[in-house]
């Protein structure tokens, strides 16, 4: 079962975490990531190219699926206006297995970093300016080549 | 046809507008001749686009590379590399 | 920051979720193992050793936080009769960036399988049996080999 | 002075107690010697250290190999192979 939201609604993180156990679901691996304020932001937006974002989740999700034996894949990203300490992602992987849930999970987050089109514009003390896209995210991401096309 | 441009983060900040229509002539045949035309159109658009190794573009909402051919396409969407996540 | 905690109450996952987070974290990284039903399993019984468990857990965490860039790592052990989709185990790293916490939550994970005592008992059609340990959890934990004794 | 031992899992319940207080001879060296020499204290310790192979061991909560020293230990526990997670 895969599930994908992209909405500017804060992530419930403890709701989307319950929607992925069951009886027959062994581990649940989740990542979050969070709005750090230590390097001076005080205010992140987010931006997508709608219907081509869900799309572009959704591939992730399937291909997930593919690899890996899971139970349900979840990807939650927010966008608009957010300030520090409010989470930005959430993947959730669960399978009947530990790895499978772990090793998706990674790979959720890796793929989502290159692979779906949101843009991030960090404000440091009135000052906007466009994250530059890292070197090492392709590096994380080439690392989980496809084995299928 | 006319054919549907999205700009998205600094690529749409600099041209000062998230879409446009436009019909480009018969000899604008890959992304990057896309580029190359519209980039003509005004100082934002020049400025916007003049380095085309900084963009990236999706074909009717397909990651492509610069070299694809637009033939037929719908949406063309132009952005710097993506930053999610 | 380590947490460390053996109880027979259930696990409160967003409880512990909302722990990690902070202004200054980046990335938080969870796993949380449940009770199958799959195999027939109506029942499942944790027993520990009181004290030297809690130590195990503890060196384990500390393990990860010299080995990792860590802000925070908890480990929550449920102990005694549980029943199939309830949480048995949930580790959680919590780091600057986000490799640091999905590869720390891993090795929390399989360390902890093969380095912390407990000792599960099934129960299916009211017949009860002891797990055996599974290989496959020496040589996950091997593949973390410390690079310090 | 008297040595705790405990036990854990399938070896306590063949054994029918969690826990004892005992005080092996001194040429009962090394955790393999405590097992062989607990196996003879009745038929329910038999069948639980019959096979040491099966076995693990702490002394004093630290976990250790069945060759280990166990002068001067004050807590032995014996138990099967863990499955926690």
């Amino acid at each position: 079962m895969i599930r994908i939201l992209v909405s500017s609604d804060p992530i419930d993180l403890a709701g989307e975490m319950a929607r992925m156990e069951g009886d027959d679901v062994g581990a649940v691996a989740s990542f979050c990531g969070l709005v750090r304020a230590d390097d001076g932001v005080d205010r992140l937006e987010l931006e997508h190219y709608p219907g081509a974002t869900e799309a572009a989740l959704d591939r992730i999700a399937r291909a997930a699926s593919e690899r890996w034996s899971l139970q349900a894949a979840t990807i939650i990203h927010r966008v608009g206006p957010m300030h520090p300490g409010e989470r930005i992602v959430l993947v959730l992987a669960a399978a009947p297995h530990r790895h499978d849930a772990l090793d998706a999970c990674a790979y959720l987050i890796d793929r989502l970093k290159t692979d779906a089109p949101f843009w991030k514009r960090e404000t440091r003390g009135g000052e906007a300016r466009w994250v530059e896209a890292r070197h090492g995210d392709a590096v994380a991401a080439a690392r989980w080549t496809d084995p299928t096309p | 046809m006319p054919l549907t441009i999205l700009y998205f983060a600094w690529v749409r900040e600099r041209i000062g507008q998230a879409e446009e229509s436009v019909t480009p002539p018969t000899d604008v045949v890959s992304v990057a001749d896309l580029i190359g035309w519209l980039a003509g159109r005004s100082a934002g658009h020049a400025e916007a686009l003049a380095e085309p190794e900084r963009l990236r573009a999706a074909v009717d909402q397909n990651f492509v590379a610069l070299d694809a051919v637009i033939t037929g396409a719908r949406e063309i969407a132009i952005f710097p590399p993506v930053t999610g996540g």
